[in-house]
Formats: C-alpha cells, structure tokens, sequence
C-alpha cells in the first residue's frame, strides 16, 4: 500500500465533508451556502471528487439524483451489501393509482379535484393511497376558495421509479393538440 | 374458484374502466372512430346501453358515470340545434370540451403506461441510515453559568412531572445506581475501598441500604470482589479485573465464591 | 491533478460502504457481520481505510468513538463547517442538555432509552453532545437485549461543576425530604 500524491484540494475537502454531513442529495446552491463558496468553485471540487471517487479505488462514488449530490456505493458492492442494505422496491399499485401517479407526477403542483377532473371520477382513496406509499406529498396549498392542498411527487417516487430528477419523466411527443382546431 | 353469478360479472364490467372518460375513449377506440369528429348521437348509444347493463349491480363510482352520460345528452341535443351564426364569435363546437379532457385524460393513461412499463436495473434501493450529527462546537460560555444546584432544580423539575408512583422508584434506583458510579469513581484511585467509603451520611437507613444493595449488585454483575476479614467487621471491596467490561457477562468466568 | 496508484483492497471498499450507509459509529463485530466478512479482516480493512482517510487528502477521516467507527470530518474543517452544522447551539438545545446531563448525573449508570423514557423525547443527539462535551461517558454496557450503553458522568463532569465527587451532588432529599419521610 503506497501513499498517493494526489491531494484533494481543500475546496474539494470541504465538499466532501458536507456530502457526508448531509443524510440527503444536496444541489450545487446548497453546497454554495453550507461551503460558503461561490457556485464555480463548488462545481470544480464536485468534478475533482467525482474524479478522484471514480475509479475502483474506493467503494463509495459521488452520484446524482434528484438534482443533487451524495455518495453512493459502488454498484460491484451491490451484491454484498444488499441483504444487510438493500431496500426491496414494490411498483406494483392499481391501475387507477398509476393513472393518478401519473397525473401527479407530470402536472405538479395539482389539487385533488384537479385530479378528479382529469380522471372523471373522484381520487380521493387513490390520493390517500399514494400518501401512505409516500409516492405524494402535500407541497401546499392553492390560493383559491378553500385554501385546497397541492400534491407533488416525492423524493421516494423518484428513487422507486429510477428517476435522477423529475425532468427525467418518459416525454410524450406532444399529441397534436392543434389538429382540432385545424378541422374547425 | 369460478364466479358463475351474474351480477358480480356485470359489477367486474364496469370496474374494468377507471372512470367515464375511460369508458369513452374504450367506445371510441372500439368504434373506430376518429376522436376529433366524434359521431355523438352514436357513442351515447353506446355509452347509456352499457351503463344500463352494468348499472344494475355496480353502485360505486356510478355518479360519475350518469354525470357523463348528462354531458354527452347534453351534447347531443346541442349539436341537433340550429346554430345561430354570429360572426362576431367564434364557432363553438359542443364537443371540444369533451375532447379536449379525453385527449388529456388519453395523455395521462399513456404516461402512467410508461412509468409502469419503463425497464428498472434492480428492485432494490440502498438506504442510508437519516441520522443528523452536529459537530462539537465551543457551548463553554452556555455551561460556565451552570452549577450542580441547576442540575438538581432540572432534575426535580423532570421528577415532578412524573406520577409519584414513577417518582419513588426513580428515587429509589438513583441511590443504588449511585452507589455503584460512586464505586467506579473511587476505583479510579484506590485499587480497594471499603463499605464504610461508599456510606456518605452514616446516619441515613436509606444511605446505608443503598450502599449495601450497589455491593451485591456490583457482585452479581461481576463488577467487584468483596471480602470480609470478620464477622460484623467492614467490607472490604475491590474491583475485578477486565473491569471496563463492566455489564458484560460473560459465562467463562466462574462464579465467585 | 493525478489518479494515484493506491488501491484499496476490496475488503476495504466493503468497510467503507458500509460505514458510509450506517452513518452511526459501528463496532468490528458489527463489521463482520454486516460484511460477512472475519474479524481479522475487518480489522484489516480498517487499518487500511484508516490510513487511506488519515493525511491530509481527505476531508473526512475515521474516528473511533464509543467502540465503533466512523467517518468524521477532519477537525481542520469544522470552522468551516461551524456556521452550518454547528448551529445547533441554541437555548433549546442547551435546555435538553441540562435535563439530560441532570438525568445522567443523578441516575447513572443509565442507557439512552431510560433517559428517553424519562423526558419523553429522544435524546440521541444531547447524549452525542455531552459525550463530545466530555460531561458524560460510556461506562459499560446493560445486560438487557440489545446490550445498549450505560452512560455516567465524568471527571470532567465533577471538576466543571465544582463537585469533589459524585457523591457531593446535591441531594434530592433536601428538596423533598418531607415527602420522602412520610414513606417510611
């Protein structure tokens, strides 16, 4: 076993630390105000991290996910830490869930009865289906009469789902939405 | 097992379809039919002939149904009426609402397909422990106005809180648990110490009780020796070796005489 | 920068996922089981990822706490790190501090649970601070399940609050002597 050369500079150190601090993935403006350094300099000791945590030198790697930042063990660990670690993920939910998931997930912040009008009946057992998996949250509330909650998707929706960020929703190509209009 | 009962086929019917909008896109699909010009008169047919057929049995969810079927009326008798031309609006198709949520609704089946089709690489996760750690931080100045007399109005602070039943009991293992910290910390410089060293107010039943009773729990816990030279006489009590296991029993070691 | 030409062994990369994922101090026979791995070679692993993480290339090192390990950030950087994860000095904080270490020093030895069990509220994090603090110390382990800790005051504990020893606390009795008089 031989010493390196290679010395993390002290911003990269600095990051490093806080990814371990941090329990969650913590984005570029995070790292900026717990590192108290400008964004360059936080996106540098990133990739210097990255690089250095890349090769099979270490067991852990930095990783992205949902627009943030946080180690990760190596994925040929996998199959030694999934008895102990390994969360066993269940997608299975009813048809109606899906749909309602769905409608969620690509049209959030949405209220329940924004919900019921695109589905045509009523969501509210699948809404509180969904809470209990923790796919949907509260994100707030809507300023109108009644002061209705806003559901958006999770943090676990993502992870289930193998979603980095929710930008990364399959795309449909646009249903030619004009094309009725062009009939009329 | 084999459902042969009619009703509970016709009630799997309608749950097929998760709402109204489900059923008209089922009905237009299966007609063949283009979604932008839909033949309305036709499709409400359709759509009232199966909710007769499925109404029957299925209560659940059926409002929302019979509210469609009055919109597709509704639709119906509107397109049967003249229109009246008036240039200064535009042409209203009684219909474009209607498509309009069929093709979101259409959108969002589609999405929810995707998500459930879309491939995973595993179907496990790996989860850190959520644990939250400050760092050590200098609280000097916070401590410094502190003495044991704010401990002791803490402490019986919390005890008030608790139901006198609770109270007594705490009281209670707080005397021999101290007896026993008391030990440890006497140990730190003596490599023996007697009863008479753990009696802080000889004139206390309780302190006495207390100190006796840490002895043989110190003895039962392996923590202590314990020798007496003569009857009635002090005790003499020494620590045992591999002490900083202290709690840890360990069935290797023989039992004390 | 340059890749170095160390590597660590894949015992150690083991060790270090999973210290990464416990995030808690973890001792060596957790390590082997967790692992599935020998205690020699957990131990091995260690020494190596002790050595790997101790010079200054790294902003994260690991400590040995209460009989387990773990990754800290380096001392160096806690000033940095003061502003964010510091903060926790707050009167709240100092107030279920002063419970907790009131609850120690009048009931120990006691475990994290009694004390929670007390004050009605998780103690985790007062107990880590008074243990930092150097107020409070693992003084053994309760034969019960789980084998938890046992925690009692220390040296420090009597020289900071002025007492020659343990036994010069002031007495519950004094405050309710009358109570306690009637019981007997």
């Amino acid at each position: 076993m031989m010493k390196s050369d290679e010395e993390l500079s002290s911003a990269a150190r600095l990051i490093e630390s806080i990814l371990y601090l941090e329990n969650e993935p913590v984005d570029i403006a995070q790292l900026a105000r717990y590192s108290q350094m400008n964004r360059d300099k936080v996106e540098q000791a990133l990739a210097e991290l990255r690089y250095h945590y890349s090769d099979t030198n270490h067991g852990i790697e930095i990783a992205e996910f949902a627009g943030g930042f946080h180690f990760m063990p190596k994925e040929e660990l996998w199959p030694d830490l999934k008895d102990h670690y390994g969360r066993k993920i269940d997608r299975r939910i009813s048809r109606s869930a899906m749909e309602t998931l769905s409608i969620v997930a690509y049209s959030q912040p949405i209220t329940r009865k924004e919900v019921d009008n695109i589905r045509g009946v009523s969501s509210d057992n699948v809404i509180r289906l969904l809470l209990d998996r923790e796919y949907i949250q509260v994100v707030g509330r809507k300023d109108v009469l009644g002061r209705p909650f806003l559901y958006g998707t999770t943090r676990k929706f993502l992870q289930d789902f193998n979603l980095k960020s929710i930008s990364a929703l399959p795309r449909l190509e646009d249903i030619d939405k004009e094309r009725f209009e062009d009939e009329n | 097992m084999e459902e042969t009962d009619q009703k509970t086929h016709n009630s799997f019917k309608l749950q097929k379809f998760e709402g109204p909008l489900d059923l008209l896109l089922f009905l237009i699909q299966k007609s063949e039919i283009n979604i932008y010009d839909i033949p309305i008169s036709e499709i409400t047919e359709q759509y009232l002939e199966y909710l007769s057929y499925a109404a029957e049995t299925d209560l659940q969810g059926l409002t929302d149904f019979y509210s469609m079927a009055a919109t597709l009326i509704y639709i119906k008798s509107k397109m049967l009426l003249p229109v009246e031309i008036d240039f200064d609006e535009e042409f209203e198709d009684p219909r474009r609402e209607l498509v309009d949520r069929l093709i979101e609704y259409q959108k969002f089946k589609k999405y929810a397909e995707l998500i459930a089709e879309k491939e995973y690489e595993t179907d496990f996760i790996f989860l850190r422990k959520n644990v939250q750690k400050p760092l050590p931080f200098d609280d000097s100045e916070l401590w410094e106005e502190i003495d044991a007399w704010d401990l002791l109005k803490t402490f019986s602070g919390i005890l008030s809180k608790i139901s006198p039943e609770r109270i007594f009991n705490i009281y209670e293992e707080v005397s021999v648990n101290e007896k026993i910290a008391l030990m440890n910390e006497l140990f730190e410089d003596h490599l023996e110490i007697s009863f008479l060293d753990l009696v802080v107010r000889h004139n206390s039943p309780l302190d006495i009780i207390c100190s006796f009773l840490a002895i043989l729990e110190a003895v039962k816990i392996r923590m202590i020796r314990i020798y007496q030279n003569t009857v009635f006489g002090d005790i003499r009590i020494a620590r045992r070796e591999n002490s900083d296991q202290l709690f840890i029993q360990d069935s290797s070691i023989p039992e004390e005489r």
